[in-house]
């Protein structure tokens, strides 16, 4: 392990999208869930950047930025549901949204 | 002379001078708080204004926050409604903080001998200089902060260091003595 | 041991130990903010890895816009209790971790079998370097081979903008389409002058123009004809 | 690995910092003494000759004041957020080209800190981080003003970041690159506009841009007239309400290094920055970034402040479709081989 290898990234990818799905199935508050989608999809993006950088392609980098921009197109209407929510329900508690539909 | 040991140790040329730095910084930067409560403030305001231009010339600044602010200037009267207000604003400033007290009624009530007014704002917050007249005119209240300036630079610090006890007597005895430069109550 | 790896334990530590934070931290603004130290130190990695580009993306986008936008609303909503997370469910809780375990120690193994296969890319970094850096790069290649997924992304951004619009303010959109109608609308005589956004006003009823103006009022009354003119002046006075 | 333009880059940045709090010391004093003229009042004149000594008795007073941590404060965070502020404040600064390398013991110095290919989206990414010192500490403090000031905030710099980096594109698109000494080569060139010799400065053949981005970079340091995050009048002190003594010169020190460096940046990317009359050289690039100073003091002598909504419809609806418009035009003039600016 003395220099750089494309497992270093994997590893960091895995964990940090490890930490988001734990986030995800754990959390209760809707806008924590939000922050942990956000990691996962970071996660993805560090081994594409990461494959990008082992392999001398610029595709990877690519797909990263494409990642970032469904991010960005992602939070907008997330926040937009969360906002309508807090409006309409006066809760961010998942677990609260789904006992008013059944 | 007769001083003790103590007080040779405090007053040893590394502690007064840097004690000198510190209340010079503190002359010349006393931000005040924007703060008016009657007719004084009137007054308090043109003392701020281009023709006498009280504020900056001092390097005074006023600030909206009493967290921010050395000085606070009681412009008017103290109804008793409005004295725990003045005195919250007071303790939200940070130590260490002055007060100029302006206009009579301020300083002992003024004409408002009533039940719903505080007869003198000393009787809420310690008051360093008690500025006479109603209203003062910019001038008087411009000495007045020229003779805070004065006790600025005196300001102990190492009394503070001794405890809020130590402080607050200190305080105390300052108010004493402009109590008795004041003269009689009515 | 390369000073670069000491560099990317330090990082990639800091990034772990803030994405934990923000599962594990009660309040949700201190998860925002473990989030963006998580984001930063991830895009420092970025930077090791030659993807300069992607770093300050990562950080205008994720940190500099989304995250913001996050503690915006966390602060609107702030007033509600927030969901507390040590408040019930143990056994939804005790099965997330599990499941986030077993899928670890099955990516770990997967990512130390693993082997590699096909070709190396076309631009290695003296390619790199050759056309400018790597956001000239990114640039020849995003506008030449990847043309038709940008414009598929710009489209997809333009759809989100539509849809939060409409989420935010549904009865805002009408208001606005209203406008645009009378914008749009010629009317030589608009009941409130030139101001469009104005509602429209009752046109008078055909009483009102037979009003007998009392004397003294200064009133603008329409004349039928040259006898009634002189009769009625349209400014100023009645002459009886 | 080798150590050497490391070391030097540390150097220049350690002195780069003391220049700029030096600077912005003297900017308050300047900035007090300048409105003071505008309002026809003297300023301060009492504390040293000309009142010169005015910052450092301000700052020898604000370290020496009482630090107070409010009981509802949220603490830990309340105590990171000026400092937060005031270290992204001065990252911008280690992008600008302050001249061609000179040559010190012999050696070949710099006289930048770092050349990213990235520096202009660098400058906008410390830019758009800094606004998290204000969010954090108006959430943290506890208080209604300063949450309302944090919110204000935030959606302002979300909204004018957009055309700060918009109104850049257009120099992009001229130059061909992202480097802040590549676009100072560019400027340095000569323009013969038939037969009238100008320099290359953006400012010439990007006038809309410039002033777009003045609006934009005015309203990203939270300055008069679009001061509304520490509004006094509605919100006592936005923000930083709950302040006190040092943290609070901290967000003082933060605001001004941020109009220093954005009048750096500016000097740099659209009046061409070291380039000038006679020598090029460092000072051309003092006496730019001081008139976008003395700019900044101007506005906030002459105009009132904004009203919320005017501020936010300014930016969505006038800034940013003339920031797009600017995009396009420059973008077709480039294609159909004006190129030569």
């Amino acid at each position: 392990m003395s220099e750089l290898t494309t497992a270093h990234f994997l590893f960091l990818s895995a964990a940090l999208f490890i930490i988001g799905m734990v986030g995800v199935l754990t959390r209760r508050n809707v806008l924590i869930i939000f922050m942990c989608v956000e990691l996962m999809l970071n996660a993805v993006n560090v081994s594409f950047i990461g494959f990008a950088w082992e392999q001398n392609a610029l595709t990877g980098q690519i797909f990263a930025l494409f990642v970032i921009a469904v991010a960005a197109a992602e939070a907008v209407i997330g926040l937009g549901i969360v906002m309508a929510l807090s409006r309409r329900l006066d809760t961010v508690d998942i677990d609260e949204v789904r006992q008013l539909r059944e | 002379m007769g001083l003790t040991a103590e007080e040779q140790l405090q007053r040893n040329i590394f502690v007064t001078s840097v004690d000198w730095v510190f209340n010079w910084a503190r002359r010349s930067s006393l931000w005040w708080l924007q703060f008016g409560l009657a007719c004084c403030a009137i007054e308090m305001i043109s003392a701020a204004m281009p023709r006498f231009d009280l504020a900056e010339r001092f390097g005074m600044l006023y600030r909206a926050s009493p967290r921010q602010a050395d000085l606070m200037i009681v412009a008017g009267t103290v109804t008793k409604k409005m004295a725990p207000v003045v005195r919250q604003l007071y303790d939200q400033m940070a130590d260490p903080k002055w007060v100029i007290s302006m206009g009579s009624c301020a300083n002992v009530g003024g004409p408002f001998d009533t039940y719903a007014v505080v007869q003198g704002v000393d009787q809420v917050i310690p008051v360093d200089i008690y500025v006479p007249g109603c209203p003062p005119l910019p001038e008087a209240l411009y000495y007045g902060v020229l003779e805070l300036q004065n006790r600025v630079i005196r300001y102990d610090s190492l009394k503070k260091k001794h405890g809020k006890e130590a402080a607050e007597a200190d305080r105390q005895a300052q108010r004493e003595a402009a109590r008795a430069a004041l003269g009689p109550r009515r | 041991m390369a000073i670069e790896v000491l560099i990317f334990y330090l990082l990639a530590g800091v990034a772990i130990a803030a994405a934990a934070g923000v599962v594990l931290a009660r309040n949700p603004v201190h998860s925002a903010v473990s989030l963006v130290l998580s984001f930063v130190n991830v895009a420092a990695i970025y930077v090791m890895l030659r993807a300069e580009f992607l770093a300050v993306a990562q950080v205008i986008v994720y940190t500099g816009a989304i995250i913001v936008l996050v503690l915006f609303v966390l602060m609107l909503v702030q007033q509600q209790d927030l969901p507390e997370f040590h408040g019930g469910r143990p056994l939804r809780r005790a099965v997330g971790f599990l499941l986030g375990l077993v899928l670890l120690a099955e990516v770990a193994a997967a990512i130390l079998t693993r082997s590699l296969r096909g070709a190396p890319g076309s631009w290695p970094p003296e390619a790199v370097a050759a056309v400018g850096g790597n956001i000239q790069a990114i640039g020849r290649e995003l506008y030449s081979v990847y043309m038709l997924p940008i414009q598929a992304t710009a489209l997809l951004l333009l759809a989100a903008t539509v849809g939060a619009l409409f989420l935010a303010r549904p009865e805002l959109i009408e208001e606005r389409l209203a406008v645009a109608r009378r914008l749009f609308t010629i009317s030589l005589a608009h009941p409130r002058g030139v101001d469009p956004l104005q509602p429209v006003a009752e046109l008078p009823g055909p009483h009102d123009n037979e009003r007998k103006p009392a004397g003294g009022d200064r009133v603008l009354v329409m004349a039928r004809n040259a006898e009634e003119f002189t009769e009625q002046p349209a400014w100023g006075e009645i002459r009886r | 690995m080798d150590w050497e333009p490391l070391i030097v880059s540390y150097l220049f940045g350690f002195v780069l910092l003391n220049v700029l709090l030096l600077a912005m010391a003297y900017m308050t004093w300047l900035e007090r003494r300048l409105v003071a003229f505008f309002q026809d009042r003297i300023g301060p004149n009492r504390t040293g000759p000309f009142g010169l000594l005015q910052p450092i008795a301000d700052a020898v007073k604000l370290i020496s004041k009482e630090d107070i941590v409010p009981a509802n404060a949220d603490r830990l965070v309340f105590l990171v957020a000026p400092l937060l502020s005031f270290v992204l404040a001065p990252l911008g600064a280690l992008v600008v080209p302050f001249g061609d390398a000179v040559t010190v013991f012999g050696r070949q110095v710099n006289l930048y800190v770092i050349d990213i290919n990235v520096a202009a989206l660098y400058f906008l990414a410390v830019g758009s981080m800094g606004v998290y010192g204000i969010i954090l500490g108006g959430y943290a403090s506890g208080n209604r003003y300063s949450l309302l000031g944090a919110l204000r905030s935030t959606a302002q710099v979300i909204s004018y970041e957009l055309v700060l980096g918009l109104s850049l594109v257009g120099i992009f698109i001229l130059t061909g690159s992202l480097s802040l000494v590549d676009i100072l080569r560019v400027q340095q060139r000569t323009l013969v506009l038939g037969g009238l010799e100008l320099p290359n400065w953006f400012l010439l053949s990007q006038p809309l841009a410039f002033v777009l981005f003045l609006i934009a970079a005015v309203a990203e340091t939270n300055r008069a007239p679009f001061d509304l995050p520490e509004a006094e009048t509605e919100l006592i002190a936005g923000y930083f309400t709950e302040y006190s003594g040092f943290r609070f010169s901290f967000y003082f020190l933060a605001e001004y290094i941020n109009m220093i460096v954005v009048s750096l940046i500016a000097a740099t990317l659209f009046l061409g920055g070291i380039d000038g009359p006679f020598v090029d050289g460092v000072w051309w690039l003092a006496v730019k970034a001081f008139i976008f100073l003395f700019f900044y003091v101007w506005l906030r002598a002459t105009l009132p402040r904004f009203r919320y909504d005017q501020l936010m419809g300014l930016a969505w609806k006038v800034l940013l479709p003339l920031a797009l418009i600017n995009i396009g035009v420059t973008g077709l003039v480039r294609l159909w081989g004006i190129g030569a600016l």
